[in-house]
């Protein structure tokens, strides 16, 4: 699959296994990362119920429902992507990598304009917030930990955009071809598990008021 | 083959190297600078104590002094030392194999502890750290000392644990030498993989709680601050999440030292060698689940305070048989008795008092007296320092023929280790006395009639002082100047002495076909 | 691993893609039915699980992947359950 | 024996009476594990010379050949009774430990209440009759104590080694603690979580008096600072506390039903909760609902009320307890009727973190 073994290892099977595995172990810690988060919106919204119901309801559900359609079909485009370079379809696969850095960047901008409307009504996180359409801690820690995951979030859709634009560099001049994949494989991966959390962070925040 | 150490004299050929053994050798250079720090801190902390009223510093210089201690000596040294430079050393020769699986990201790992470092201790220039090294909010929120900063730079500490761990992880799984079936697997090995396995599973939280005080330290977030609805003990709870398990991150890697050694010098089959196996990775799973054992006297749920005191004994269960299989290793054996086997001895001391303690502050009740008390203090150096840092010294010692192609002069050793131990344990039994009569930790001035028990504690930490510098002394000497080994000096059968004194880079010059266990020494030492 | 047995269909990619939808079709809508707000959450969060999950086995191909691989990601869930819940049971009983 | 083995343990003096109790799991805990420690590394250290490779060399004892130099393993009826016998012994440190525990952390019915605040760097202890004092707690000699406490500002902990006492001092919540010290006498307070420079000068000290000189003393000290110079309870102050606060504008002390919740009878009754649990008015729940209302909200109430977190000085909040605590034999009106669920509300703006600190 690969065009070079590095020494280490005894045959190409074996690297791929190894590269693989480690994703998957680095995936794992990313999710535990958010998983504190998960941690702390758990218990505060066992604490605060009516006001997290409030502030959920105070989300736009449209723009994060548009979103999610975004990374959802972002990360049938960047499978698809992959799906082809397997089958050795060059030029397919850049214009499924086009298109989902696209839809990563338009989740973006429709991120920054939740933001944007969220700024112009006072609501920030922690002692800046000063809305006084829903006043109280609860309605505070809600957004509070809405700007902490969905920036966390934004910060690794940032990253996984980074990556996607070096594997279609790759992509571009043939370094990453139907024989040697493995960053545009890892890379998927890692763009999958943006997308998974957001499955989450979706309903956690937009709709189940 | 040229030796690792010959294949390449420049800085640089050190400094981008992606030999495993290389990248040993500079963490050992970068854990030995921590141990250094961390206990001038210590010794700073000793002799304001002994006296009760303030001495050489004002409060907030010693409230640094302590925290500093603290964080240096636990993310600085003893979460890394013996994954980052036993493990980086030894797993893949005692695995067969030829490097890590990721060497590059092994480098990696190297350069983002420095940085971690680095910025950690940047935080001293800006004014240090007043919180303790478990940085509890609100307090870590509101100090007007530099927490951002060492936060971060725990954080980053973290990032480089957790590649080193998943390399490991990996590693374990697929660079097994031919014939290296998952139970011919030295112990060492077992001990590492599941230190892996908590590093990767626990680091990640540590990582965002720590940053979530960064974050209402500097932004005034407010995740943990009860006037802006937070809530405290929450960030209690998720800093146990890790830092009870990073215990045995800690001790884990020592227990793996330990059952080389004693196999080695014993010259015999540990007497059951898949207890050790299969106990490491239920240490490292129980002990997900025991955190709760920190925060009896918090006003966490009284459910929470009988689950997680009864887990906390099952946990102790894993760590009993671990003992109890070591000592019976020892009978019947060919023993040979040397500096190694003399810091199992003290290992096996402080490990065996310090978990009892532990057992009778796991207690609920018992530990309202305690908690927060010099008896933790006590119990924790006891347990995790006093075990983590014989073996790591054990370790220097026994593995150093192998590493350096030199022995080290025994009896120089004896000397070194017996101060240590003596030292050990003339520092900590006080406290453990301190505790009782109810002296808090951390604190900077204290009521007269403790006095004479600080006095002590501090005479031993200067003995632990001095038996360090002597050993730190004669083992860089050796490194340049000792009696050169011979490939297996100690007639072990680990697999890592198959390979030429001391190794080329690639470790065998013939990939290794393994047919005998890693204990079996009714075999001949090349099977 | 040869290409054939360990990747996905084409086929397969585009019914993950075409059920990702639709459960999300399906989630949107369920926010306006009139359900009490535990149950409304409960299905809500059980929607979200199937869907990662499809993202998982299919784009991910999980399907295919080494049992080290599949243990490593139910390891990782369980203790985000683990971390989850014991949070919720300190504040629940406090 | 008791007090020779405390001697030798440095265990303080038993001040209170769960003192000997501790104290006697204590010594069953500690003995065990010490011979056990003692006995690990015993055989540790005798099988270190007995077997040592010289010897082996002198008595020429053939290694046995199946297996190396090995023992054949440890024979399973000894594995079984050693760690049966170890889990046994730690399975009923716990029992013993958990329910000693239960019983110093739940207070009594009817004890003696003291209002106490943490912060940097002192203890002020408010008491039901309205005195009030800084660094010195006195309690009457046999008698339970329970201490309510609260800190202004970061995590403090509550120590007194002679009763064998602690607990948290969490901001925004309240903890308690109680004891009942036998005998009159002088202790120290120790606060015990980190919480700043002056962390260790955080020391206070209870004093034990007799019950006729501990009313006497209390006499002689200052009036809690509640504004009321004149009021002659901690409970009469609370009244003028909660009118100055605007307390009275939603709840009622007369059982009238009103926006809040009223006072009426609400000390000590089951509040029905907003999400279905329910809950005792107890000290814990009536702080935490000045400090946080709307976590454990009154069914069939708005969440209208605001936080009143750092607003409160310690004895205020221990006036307004006592005040409601006072009302408790008040029938209500109306027994669990719902408020008037008006959208008008006349609040009560939520203040600004400046007003807070």
């Amino acid at each position: 699959m690969n065009r070079r073994v590095e020494i280490q290892f005894e045959s190409a099977a074996r690297q791929e296994h190894a590269v693989q595995l480690g994703m998957w172990i680095f995936l794992g810690s990313e999710l535990l990362l958010f998983a504190g988060l998960f941690g702390l919106y758990t218990v505060y919204r066992t604490e605060y119920g009516l006001e997290f119901d409030a502030g959920i309801h105070h989300n736009q559900l449209l723009l994060g429902s548009t979103n999610t359609v975004v990374l959802i079909v972002s990360s049938f485009t960047v499978a698809w992507a992959l799906y082809n370079v397997r089958k050795d379809k060059r030029d397919t696969a850049l214009a499924m990598l086009g298109i989902t850095m696209l839809l990563g960047l338009a989740f973006l901008v429709i991120k920054g304009v939740e933001y944007a409307h969220h700024f112009s009504e006072g609501v920030f996180p922690g002692k800046a917030y000063t809305n006084l359409e829903l006043p109280g801690h609860g309605a505070r820690m809600f957004f509070t930990l809405y700007y902490l995951m969905t920036g966390l979030h934004a910060l690794h859709m940032i990253g996984g955009l980074a990556v996607m634009g070096w594997v279609t560099h790759r992509v571009w001049t043939r370094r990453t071809n139907r024989e040697s994949h493995t960053e545009l494989h890892l890379g998927a991966l890692y763009w999958h598990l943006v997308d998974s959390i957001w499955i989450f962070l979706w309903p956690l925040f937009y709709l189940t008021g | 083959m040229t030796s690792y150490l010959a294949s390449g004299r420049s800085l640089r050929s050190w400094l981008v190297t992606k030999d495993h053994k290389r990248i040993g050798i500079l963490f050992l250079i970068a854990t030995t600078l921590a141990l250094v720090l961390g206990g001038v801190f210590a010794l700073l902390i000793r002799i304001e104590l002994l006296t009760p009223e303030p001495s050489v510093f004002d409060a907030l210089d010693y409230n640094r002094s302590f925290t500093h201690h603290g964080v240096v000596m636990v993310f600085l040294f003893m979460v890394p030392v013996i994954p980052t430079v036993f493990g980086n050393f030894f797993l893949p020769m005692m695995l067969g194999a030829p490097d890590v699986a990721l060497p590059r990201l092994n480098l990696a790992s190297f350069y983002v502890y420095c940085l971690g470092a680095t910025i950690l201790l940047l935080s001293l220039w800006f004014g240090g750290v007043d919180t303790g090294w478990t940085f509890y909010a609100p307090y870590a929120t509101t100090s007007p000392t530099a927490v951002a900063t060492a936060v971060f730079g725990v954080f980053v500490v973290g990032i480089s644990s957790i590649l080193t761990g998943l390399n490991f992880i990996v590693t374990v799984h697929t660079m097994r030498a031919k014939g290296m079936r998952w139970f011919r697997m030295p112990l060492f090995v077992w001990a590492i993989y599941a230190t892996a396995i908590i590093q990767v599973l626990a680091t990640p939280v540590l990582g965002l709680s720590l940053l979530l005080v960064g974050a209402d330290h500097a932004f005034g977030m407010g995740v943990f601050d009860p006037a802006l609805g937070g809530d405290p003990i929450l960030f209690q709870h998720l800093f146990w999440f890790y830092s009870h398990p990073a215990v045995y991150i800690m001790i884990l890697p020592a227990m793996g030292v330990v059952s080389e050694v004693v196999c080695t010098f014993s010259h015999n089959r540990p007497a059951s060698y898949r207890a050790i196996a299969i106990s490491s990775i239920g240490i490292a799973f129980i002990g997900f689940l025991t955190w709760g054992h920190h925060m009896f006297v918090s006003g966490m749920s009284m459910l929470d305070v009988g689950a997680f005191g009864i887990l906390s004994m099952f946990v102790a269960i894993f760590s009993a048989i671990k003992v109890f299989t070591w000592t019976a290793t020892l009978y019947r054996g060919r023993i040979t008795f040397n500096a190694p086997m003399l810091y199992f001895f003290g290992f096996m001391f402080l490990f065996v008092f310090g978990g009892m303690t532990g057992v009778a502050v796991a207690t609920s009740s018992l530990d309202i007296h305690w908690h927060d008390t010099y008896f933790v203090v006590a119990h924790f150096h006891f347990i995790m320092v006093g075990g983590t840092l014989t073996m790591f010294l054990a370790a220097c010692h026994y593995w150093f023929p192998k590493m350096f192609g030199r022995r080290y002069p025994e009896k120089w050793a004896l000397i070194g280790a017996v101060a240590v131990i003596l030292g050990f344990v003339f520092t900590f039994t006080p406290q453990f006395l301190l505790g009782n009569a109810g002296m808090p930790r951390r604190y900077h001035t204290y009521v007269p009639e403790y006095q004479w028990l600080n006095v002590m504690s501090t005479a031993g930490a200067t003995i632990l002082a001095l038996g360090l510098v002597v050993t730190l002394v004669y083992l860089v000497h050796s490194i340049f100047r000792g009696e050169k080994a011979g490939d297996n000096p100690w007639d072990s059968r680990g697999y890592e002495w198959l390979a030429p004194t001391p190794p080329p880079t690639h470790n065998f010059h013939t990939p290794l076909v393994i047919a005998r266990g890693p204990y079996d020494f009714h075999c001949p030492e090349r099977p | 691993m040869s290409e054939s047995s360990s990747s996905s269909s084409g086929l397969s990619y585009i019914l993950a893609l075409v059920s990702l939808l639709a459960l999300t079709g399906l989630s949107f809508g369920m926010h306006f039915a009139p359900l009490g707000g535990g149950v409304g959450t409960l299905v809500a969060l059980g929607i979200a699980t199937v869907k990662v999950a499809i993202v998982a086995l299919v784009f991910m191909e999980l399907r295919f992947g080494t049992t080290p691989i599949r243990v490593v990601a139910l390891t990782c869930l369980s203790f985000v359950a683990l971390l989850c819940l014991g949070l919720a049971a300190d504040v629940g009983f406090r | 024996m008791n007090d020779w083995l405390r001697r030798l343990l440095f265990l303080p003096e038993q001040a209170s009476t769960i003192a000997r109790d501790m104290d006697s799991l204590h010594y069953f805990v500690i003995i065990v594990t010490m011979v056990g420690a003692t006995a690990v590394a015993a055989f540790t250290l005798i099988f270190i010379v007995r077997f040592a490779a010289h010897k082996h060399r002198e008595k020429s004892a053939a290694p046995d050949v199946r297996h190396g130099y090995t023992h054949g393993g440890i024979p399973v009826w000894l594995e079984l009774f050693v760690f049966g016998g170890l889990l046994s012994l730690f399975i009923l440190w716990w029992v013993i430990g958990f329910r000693q525990y239960a019983r110093f952390v739940e207070p009594p019915p009817n004890t003696l209440q003291i209002y106490v605040t943490g912060k940097q760097w002192m203890w002020t202890f408010a008491y039901p009759n309205g005195a009030a004092s800084n660094g010195i707690l006195y309690v009457p000699a046999g008698r339970p104590v329970t201490l309510v406490m609260t800190s202004r500002d970061v995590i403090h902990s509550f120590f007194v080694p002679d009763f064998r006492v602690k607990r948290d001092v969490v901001p925004g919540r309240a903890t308690t603690v109680w004891f009942e010290a036998p005998a009159a006498g002088r202790h120290h307070i120790f606060c015990t979580e980190l919480c700043g420079v002056g962390h260790s000068t955080m020391r206070g000290e209870v004093v034990v008096l007799a019950a006729e000189e501990y009313e006497r003393q209390l006499e002689g000290l200052e009036r809690v600072d509640l504004g009321d110079p004149r009021a002659s309870s901690l409970a009469a102050a609370g009244e003028r506390v909660a009118a100055r606060r605007g307390c009275m504008r939603c709840h009622t002390a007369d059982g009238t039903p009103h926006i809040g919740p009223t006072f009426a009878g609400l000390y000590g009754a089951t509040i029905p909760l907003e999400g279905g649990q329910s809950v005792i008015a107890d000290v814990q729940y009536l702080t935490s609902s000045m400090m946080d209302p709307a976590a454990q909200l009154h069914r069939g109430f708005l969440a209208v009320m605001p936080s009143y977190q750092g607003l409160l000085s310690a004895a205020e909040v221990g006036g307004l307890v006592e005040y409601i605590r006072s009302l408790r034999d008040v029938q209500r009106a109306e027994p669990q009727s719902p408020a008037p669920q008006r959208t008008d509300v006349p609040i009560v703006t939520p203040l600004q973190p400046e007003e807070r600190r």
